[in-house]
This record gives structure tokens, C-alpha cells and sequence, in this order.
């Protein structure tokens, strides 16, 4: 059954699932930064998540959307290093405040909004345009597709938006980097997906309620 | 080689920061959780608080320049590498004023990744933040370099400036104004003998064969794009001199402000010498030099070497200069 | 190897200070012919003249202490070479008050011997001439040195202490007594991570196995009489702490200024550091630091080492080391 | 025929003939400061009567003792480096303060108060005893004659001050230096006389009108 929009329980759900999916992937997400920069991105995520769970669980009272991703945007922000650490942390950061907005629930319309001032941060602040092989690549096509669905419910919805996020994933593969620790390998990095992009994707797509690895979407080799 | 005195080699910024606070109690504030220091003096008058930032080992830039006429705050990085924008947030929320906060970043990819992410946050908190950008080295003015010309001696310089200013009431959108012209005026080029040594292993960050001199380093042990054979003190500060003013074109009315900084392990001796022919020099060029500093403002950890920098300034600019000022480091 | 900024090593010294004279036209005039600088402001209650100098390659010592609060002029000799007697007599001459002018020497042979030939013509031509011999360096204390301790950082703040009585009008006799015993509640201890480089070649005055710790140095390129392995900051200050208490041994009572200073090429972030651990070392042995100095203030060329200097003081002395200064290199 | 006093003349001459005995020993006075210590002696002492000299050419209408006396401490005062060379000025500046306050010519009483005063403020300064090994080793002894003969005319004074100076500096060929340069050379530079003792001996020598090598005093072997 379809929902109209995610209540608290359900967006901790997704929140739960991204942490499992960044736990069963984080050393393909080491991986691909090794190869592509500097090797701690599975690290930063993993502890951003962690970092994240904890302080879910220390709140009390009933949680809605907007508190459960303004932890999230909290913990992305305040406790982890590396680029991409604080870069999730704003998306979160704009989706709980879109969903602080929108009444109790998250609409997909809020997750829409929130999606698009998210990248629109992310981009003032990395200076990083589509195609420069960022997770932009990743965030810009999905924030694109939950605008054009944003009457349909958030579970639907997201998962369009994964859809576009892993197209942005495997187009990353192809490009060379401008922005970013990969940007000083030149062709180097060619051939393999953009780290953060994955992040990005992933995000998304752990809002169906399964925990992937990488294998399905991207080749690792 | 060269070992730092030091407890361990991850804590000599975080352990000389809280030296830094205990010896300057009487100027300013500590907050040990999240690693800035604040002004425990400032003007009333200013609506605008003025926070800067960046890698440590560049010392006394930032936390030394705190205190009254100046900075409100300073959030140092661990050794070279950009503070963490919770740092920033934390701290800019800690000195704001009713208009709100002023950036001040030198140009370098994380720090203007990390000083952006703070200002998202504070535009989240309902705070307004300004940015001025520092980027006056002349060694990376080059179409090649897309990030720009990196921020350097300037900083110091700047931050006086918007000082001044501030204390006058200045508001958030006329300091963003005057610290983009004023930085846009300045220019830096420096040079070294030898490398710092890393504090990892005591070693050399790069050798220099004897007799040759890194002619536009950067303040991170980046080596210049070029190697120069050893000049006689006269024609190395004129040489140095000649391409800021190529830059810069001060006219003839144009009051300069020049800045003779040791980059760490050059003596004060040197550093004298060097004034004495800058001195010299401008004067030979009828340039207008009206105010100088001579020392160790922005360093390099122990890079042996010195940088030049010259701000064209105005009667108004020098004016915010001369203002009083009372930080660690800088005091008139 | 690390070449100096020059234009030749012979004149590095006297560049500097020509340079430095520019540099600071507001506070010191210069005497180019015999060379010495002299405060261009100073107490008019001034009785005496307050003189300082010795080898150059000490910077800011001496001629940094030049103003108001503080010298009345410098005379420095050569790179590590006493000044010859003749700027120190004409210099005593230039600031020479009714009751005459007080010699601060530190104490090593040749500034003695210059010192002491100008104090004879200064009587031979009519003008009382008093002496103050600092000698605080606790590593040259032993029986067997029979020209007894070396004087190094405790110089300044014996020139600052005697600078603070000389305003209030003090006389000549107040003076050395004055100053005789300040100087005998001092004591400093040096250590070193690298030698400095000799101007003449660039290369280090000793070298050093990697790991090892000069311990006891002097400031000019002496060897200490020993070496020691590397200890973590907290325990070589321990070290170094415990050794000067047990010569001073200050009452639980009695205030004392500690002056943590770099000796060249150390780094800022170091020197506060040393600050911490000191800082915790005294709070944990009861001493009641009142007052305390970091920062290059008596160096020995770019040497990679540091001295902690403590000072017995008492409210007198306190009083007078508080009073007023504005020199180039301290100003309060 | 014995003067009761030296006239101005009389103390050019003296002055002059010191100054030719200093450059007939430049090099063996550098020979012995070579072996006892940085070998400069022989230059600085020539620097110091070529200095003099220029100033007492300089000096205008007639001169007294006392003028030309206070020349040479000047000169070797202000122009002159190393230890000894300023010593020396001390020792011409006390014997020129004793001519001026005994009248027109200087007497040999007045150059005993000299000497002894010069001695004096010499050992003020650098603090040695006789049998440091210093110059002090002869001009101790040399004061002390004058003293004892300053009823006797100047010339035959001086003599006597000459032979018991040069007495004092065979004698430091036996001593070893507590003070200046030789004293880090400890016993190595026994056997070698002092640079500085020879030069006090050569000054109360020059008085006699004679130009003496030191051959005839000192065996340097
Ligand atoms: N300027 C930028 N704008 C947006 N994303 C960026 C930028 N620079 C890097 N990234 C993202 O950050 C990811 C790397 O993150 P991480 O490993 O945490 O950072 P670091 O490079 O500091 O180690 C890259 O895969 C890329 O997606
Ligand atoms: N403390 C002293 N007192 C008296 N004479 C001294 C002292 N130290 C050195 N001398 C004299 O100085 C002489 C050396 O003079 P000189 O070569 O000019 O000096 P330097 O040792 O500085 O090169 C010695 O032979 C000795 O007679
Ligand atoms: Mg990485
Ligand atoms: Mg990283
Ligand atoms: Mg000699
Ligand atoms: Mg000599």
C-alpha cells in the first residue's frame, strides 16, 4: 500500500536501511576512493551514519521527519571530516527543513524541495557543476526526478530517484574529475564511478526497504 | 633534520592552542570543545562580528590576531589543513552581531569548502554571513591555476583593515565590499632557501640544491613553480618588487602599505636587511610608502624564507589601518 | 645547507641595522658613523641612561629594546662579536644624564673587556658609569668555568625591570644594586634540536644525531656540554623546570616572570607548547607565575632550540617590570 | 745630557721611535701571537701606531706631551680592535691625563702616575693578575721602576722601565695564560712569551732612540 507521505517511523526506516546499506558496502565504497582519491570515503560515510544512529537514539519523545533528518544533518555536519561528510550533511540538512515545512508527515513534495535546495547548497559551497565527477552527478539527476513525481508517494517516488541517481552513477565512470581529491589523477580515474555519487545513490535507494550492494548497480573492476 | 618539541606529533597545533589560550587569558576566550578562540575585548559599536580561520602552522595568523580592533574570533586546523566547519559554525554563532558574521578565507579549496558549509549552516540558523576572499600570491596568478591565486601575507592586512572598520559600525554588506577591494589591492610573492621540516619525521618537505632559491613558494611547504640561482639581497628585492608593482600599478598619489614577513626560521636580521632594500627600492620608483610591518606575521612553519607584500590603500583604508588595535600579535 | 638573505655575508649585521633604524624612524635614531640607536622618547625623570649591546645575531636583543620604558641606546658588535669600545663610549656619551649611565652587560670576556674600557674613558672624561652584569645561565655554572655563568635571556628582563625604576628617577646607585639583584634571582636554561647556520657558509654550526637533544646550549653556537635523546615536551620541561627551581628556589610567596623563548627557528606553535607544559609544571610545584613572556626575544641566529628563563621578583620589581615600555619589540 | 723632563718634541720622538719598532716587529709579534694565540697581535699593534700616527700629523701648531699622548689613546681607543689594542689606548690615555697635570713637559714622576694608572684601569677592565700571562706581566713591573726612579731623569727612567719589562716578559714564557685567547690553549702555548708583554716592553724601549729587533731580548724558538 501506497503511502501519501512518510511519517516519523517510516523516514527513521529509511534513515535505518541507508545505515545498513553504508555498513554492507563500505569496503566497496574504500575501494573506489582508493582508487579515485585518497581511500577514506567508505570511512567517512560509515561514521557519518554511526554517528547519525546515535544520536537518533538518544531522542525522546516521538520523533518526526524533520528531527530524525535534522540528526542526521547534525551528526554529518558536526562530526565528520573528509569533503564528502559535510556535503551529506547539508542535504540533510535542507530535506529536514523542508519537512519541517511541510506539516508532520515528509511529502514528496518536501522531499523534492528539500532535495533541490540541498544540491543548490552543495553546489554553492564545492563550486562543483554536473559532469565534473561529484556526487552532484548523482544528487542533480535525483533531485530532477523527484520534481517531476512529486505527486506520487515518497516510496515510488524514491525510487525514480535511485534510478537516476545510479544513471548518474555509471556516467560518472566516464568522465574525469575537476573538482575534488580525484581532480589531481587526471585520466587516471577514468573508468571508475565517482565515490560520492555512489553515497548519493544509495541514499535513495534505501528507501525500498533493501540493502544492496554495489555489485547490482556499478562495476567495480 | 629537525625534531619538533612537541608531547606527539598529532597535537602540537591542538597543544599549542591551548598554550596559546592559557598565555593570552587576558585578551582572549578559549572553547576547548571546539577549538576557536574569541576576543574578550571589542568594541560595542560593532554590528558585525569578524571571524577567521585556516591551517595551523601559520602562525601567529589566525588565532594571534584576536582581541580588540580585530578579529572576534579564529578557528585553526590541525597542521596545514582547513578547521572543521563545525569550528566555524560554532564559533561564528559565538560572535555574531545583530547584522551577523564576516568571513574572512584565504583562497584554498577547503577552506572555502569548510568556511561555505558553516555560512549554508548559518543561513540555516537564520544568521547572515559574509565571505571576503583572500587571494593575493602573484606565484599562482596563472590561467593554468583554476582555483586562483592563493591568499597569503594579505590576510593579516585584510583582517586589520575590516577591523577598523567594524569598530566604526560598519555593516555586513560595506565589509564585504571594502575587504573584497582592499584584498584586490594587495599582492604577495615569496621566496625561501630552504624548506620546513615536517613535523611527521623532522625531515625537509623538499630539498634545494645549495646556491638555489624557491622563488614564489606557497605557506604549506608547496614548492615554487620555479628554481632560481642565489641573488645578492639588493637585486632579489627589486626583482620581487618590480612584479608586485607590475601587478599592482600603484599611481603615483597611491598611499602603500608593505609587509616584510619571515616565513618562519629567516632571522629578523635578514628580515631588516630585506626592509632596508624595499625601503630603497620603492623609493627609487617613487612609491608612496607610508606604513610597514617588519616580522613573522604568516608563516610556514620553519620554511626559511620571506614573503613581500604591498596593499594600495586609500586615505580611508589607512584610516581602519592605523585604527587602535590590542591581539597577541598585533598591538598599536 | 641555508643560505642567508644578504648581500654580503660581512654586512648582514650592519644592513639589519640600518634597515632596522628605517624600519622604527618613529622610536630610535642612528648613529651610522659609530653605530649604536638611541630612544627618541624617554622619561624626562630620567637620571641615568640605560645602555645595552653585545654581539649581533641576538635580535630582537638589543637594539629591539630601544624606547621609551626601556634603553636609552644599543650598541651591537658584529655577528656574535663584542661591540667595539668606542660605540659604547660614544653611545654613553649621547645618553648620558646628570647622574650618568648604567652599563646592562651580559657576561662573556669581550663585552666585558669593551664595556669596561669604555666605563674607564667615561670617567676619564667626567661621566659616572655604573654596571650591571647579568649572568643567568644555569648550564655554565660549575666550578670549573672560572669566567663564570654566561648571561642570555634573563637580559631583558632585567633591562625592562631597570628601564621601569629608571622612569621613576631613580640614581645611578639604586640602579646597579637594583639591577645586580634581579639579575641574581635569575636563572635560564637552553636546549636545542639543531644548530643555527653559520652566515659565513650557510652550514649548521654542529651537527646533531637525529634524536638527540642539545641540552645546556649557549646563544652563540656553543655546544651544550651534553646531549641527551629526545623526551616528549612535558618531560624535557620538567626537567628543565625542576633544574632552575632548585637553583632559585622561590619562597611559596614570591611572584615569578617566566620568558619562554625561541632561539631562532623554532616555531610559534612550539613556543606555546613549552608555555602549556610550563604553565602546568609550575601550577603543580606551587610557584605563583604572575607574569610570563613567549616568543623570540633573545635568539642565537636560527638556531632550533628554546630557553625558559624564570625570575624571582618581588612587588618592586613587579611594579617596575609592569610600568610602561613601547620599544620595536615590546611594547605594553 | 739628561733632561729633567721630555718636551713635546722629545715625546713625538719617543712616540715615533715606538712606532718604527712596532713595524721592524710586525711579523714576530704576529709569529708569536700565531703560536699563543689568533695571530693578529703584530697587525693590530701596527694599526694602532699607523692610526696615531695620522692623527699626531694632523694635530695643529705646537704640541705638548700631553696632546700627543692623548693622540695615541684616541687612535688606538676608537680605531683599533682585538684585546690588546685598546689596552694600550688605556695606558696612553692615563699617561696623557698624568702630562697634562704636571705642566708643560712630562716628568718622570708624572709617567710613573701614568703607567701606575694605566696599569690600574687595565686590570680593571680585564680583571688579570701578574702571572696571567698578560702584557700585564710587563707593565707591572715597568710602573714599579718608574716609581722607584721618578727622581731620575726620564730617559734613563724609561730604560730601567724597559729592562724590567722585558725581565717580565721572559718571565711569561714560563707561565701559562689564565686570560684572552692563549689561556684555551693551556699548557701548549708554554714557552712562548706574550704578545702583549713584548709590546708594553718594546714602548718603554723606544724612549732610548733606538730601534730594536727582539732578538736581543727574547729567543723565539
Ligand atoms: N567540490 C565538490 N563538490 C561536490 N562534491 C565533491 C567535491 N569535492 C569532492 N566531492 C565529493 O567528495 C567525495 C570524496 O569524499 P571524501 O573521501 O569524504 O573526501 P576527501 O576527498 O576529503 O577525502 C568525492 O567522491 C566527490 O563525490
Ligand atoms: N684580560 C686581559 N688583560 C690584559 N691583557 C690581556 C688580556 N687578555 C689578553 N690580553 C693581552 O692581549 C694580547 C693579545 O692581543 P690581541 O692579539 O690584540 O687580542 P685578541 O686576543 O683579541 O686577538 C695578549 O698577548 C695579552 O697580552
Ligand atoms: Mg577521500
Ligand atoms: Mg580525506
Ligand atoms: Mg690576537
Ligand atoms: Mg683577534
Amino acid at each position: 500500500m501506497a503511502h501519501a507521505a512518510f511519517d516519523g517511523i517510516q523516514t527513521l526506516a529509511w534513515m535505518r536501511d541507508f545505515t545498513q546499506s553504508v555498513y554492507a558496502t563500505e569496503a566497496e565504497l574504500t575501494a573506489l576512493d582508493q582508487r579515485a582519491g585518497d581511500g577514506d570515503f567508505g570511512a567517512n560515510l560509515a561514521a557519518g551514519v554511526r554517528a547519525s544512529g546515535l544520536r537518533c537514539d538518544r531522542m525522546e519523545g516521538p520523533t518526526g521527519p524533520a528531527e530524525t533528518l535534522g540528526a542526521m544533518a547534525d551528526a554529518f555536519l558536526d562530526e565528520i571530516g573528509g569533503t564528502s561528510g559535510p556535503l551529506f550533511g547539508l542535504l540533510f540538512q535542507a530535506l529536514s527543513r523542508a519537512a519541517a515545512g511541510s506539516g508532520p508527515d515528509l511529502t514528496t513534495a518536501s522531499l523534492a524541495e528539500g532535495a533541490a535546495r540541498g544540491l543548490a547548497a552543495i553546489r554553492r559551497v564545492g563550486d562543483a557543476s554536473p559532469g565534473d565527477k561529484t556526487l552532484v552527478d548523482a544528487l542533480a539527476p535525483a533531485a530532477a526526478a523527484l520534481l517531476a513525481t512529486k505527486d506520487s508517494p515518497p516510496a515510488e517516488a524514491l525510487a525514480g530517484a535511485a534510478e537516476a541517481a545510479w544513471e548518474g552513477v555509471r556516467d560518472t565512470a566516464s568522465l574525469t574529475a575537476r573538482m575534488g581529491r580525484a581532480s589531481y589523477l587526471g585520466q587516471r580515474a577514468t573508468g571508475i564511478p565517482d565515490p560520492g555519487a555512489v553515497g548519493v545513490a544509495l541514499l535513495f535507494a534505501s528507501a525500498g526497504g533493501t540493502v544492496d550492494t554495489l555489485a547490482h548497480h556499478v562495476i567495480i573492476g | 633534520m629537525a625534531r619538533y618539541f612537541e608531547n606527539c606529533a598529532g597535537e602540537l597545533a591542538s597543544d599549542a592552542l591551548s598554550g596559546f589560550a592559557r598565555a593570552h587569558a587576558d585578551l582572549v576566550g578559549y572553547d576547548a570543545a571546539d577549538g576557536f578562540v574569541t576576543a574578550l575585548h571589542t568594541a560595542p559599536a560593532r554590528t558585525v562580528g569578524l571571524l577567521s580561520g585556516g591551517g595551523a602552522g601559520h602562525e601567529p595568523l589566525h588565532a594571534g590576531y584576536v582581541g580588540a580592533g580585530m578579529l572576534d574570533a579564529a578557528c585553526p586546523g590541525r597542521i596545514f589543513a582547513s578547521p572543521h566547519n563545525r569550528q566555524i559554525f560554532r564559533a561564528s554563532l559565538a560572535v555574531a552581531r545583530p547584522e551577523g558574521v564576516l568571513h574572512v578565507v584565504k583562497n584554498y579549496t577547503g577552506d572555502r569548502i569548510n568556511f561555505g558549509i558553516a555560512a549554508e549552516r548559518l543561513a540555516d540558523a537564520g544568521v547572515a554571513c559574509g565571505r571576503v576572499l583572500v587571494d593575493d600570491d602573484l606565484a599562482s596568478d596563472s590561467e593554468e591555476i583554476a582555483a586562483g591565486r592563493r591568499g597569503t601575507g594579505a590576510t593579516l592586512l585584510v583582517e586589520k583593515v575590516l577591523g577598523g572598520a567594524a569598530d566604526r559600525g560598519m555593516g555586513l554588506g560595506g565589509l564585504v565590499d571594502l575587504g573584497t577591494s582592499v584584498a584586490a589591492r594587495c599582492r604577495t610573492l615569496a621566496v625561501a632557501s630552504a624548506a620546513h621540516h615536517a613535523p611527521a619525521d623532522g625531515e625537509p618537505a623538499f630539498a634545494l640544491p645549495p646556491g638555489e632559491l624557491e622563488y614564489g613558494v606557497g605557506i604549506h611547504g608547496e614548492r615554487a613553480d620555479r628554481t632560481r640561482s642565489w641573488q645578492p639581497l639588493g637585486a632579489l628585492v627589486e626583482d620581487m618588487v618590480g612584479a608586485l608593482l607590475d601587478a599592482l600599478r600603484p599611481g603615483p598619489e597611491e598611499p602603500v602599505v608593505a609587509l616584510v614577513n619571515g616565513l618562519g626560521a629567516v632571522t629578523s636580521l635578514e628580515l631588516y636587511g630585506i626592509f632596508g632594500e624595499l625601503d630603497r627600492v620603492l623609493e627609487a620608483r617613487r612609491v608612496r610608502l607610508v606604513r610597514h610591518l617588519v616580522g613573522n606575521y604568516v608563516t610556514a612553519l620553519d620554511m626559511r624564507g620571506f614573503s613581500l607584500t604591498l596593499m594600495v590603500a586609500d586615505r580611508v583604508v589607512l584610516d581602519f589601518y592605523d585604527a587602535p588595535v590590542r591581539t597577541p600579535a598585533l598591538s598599536w
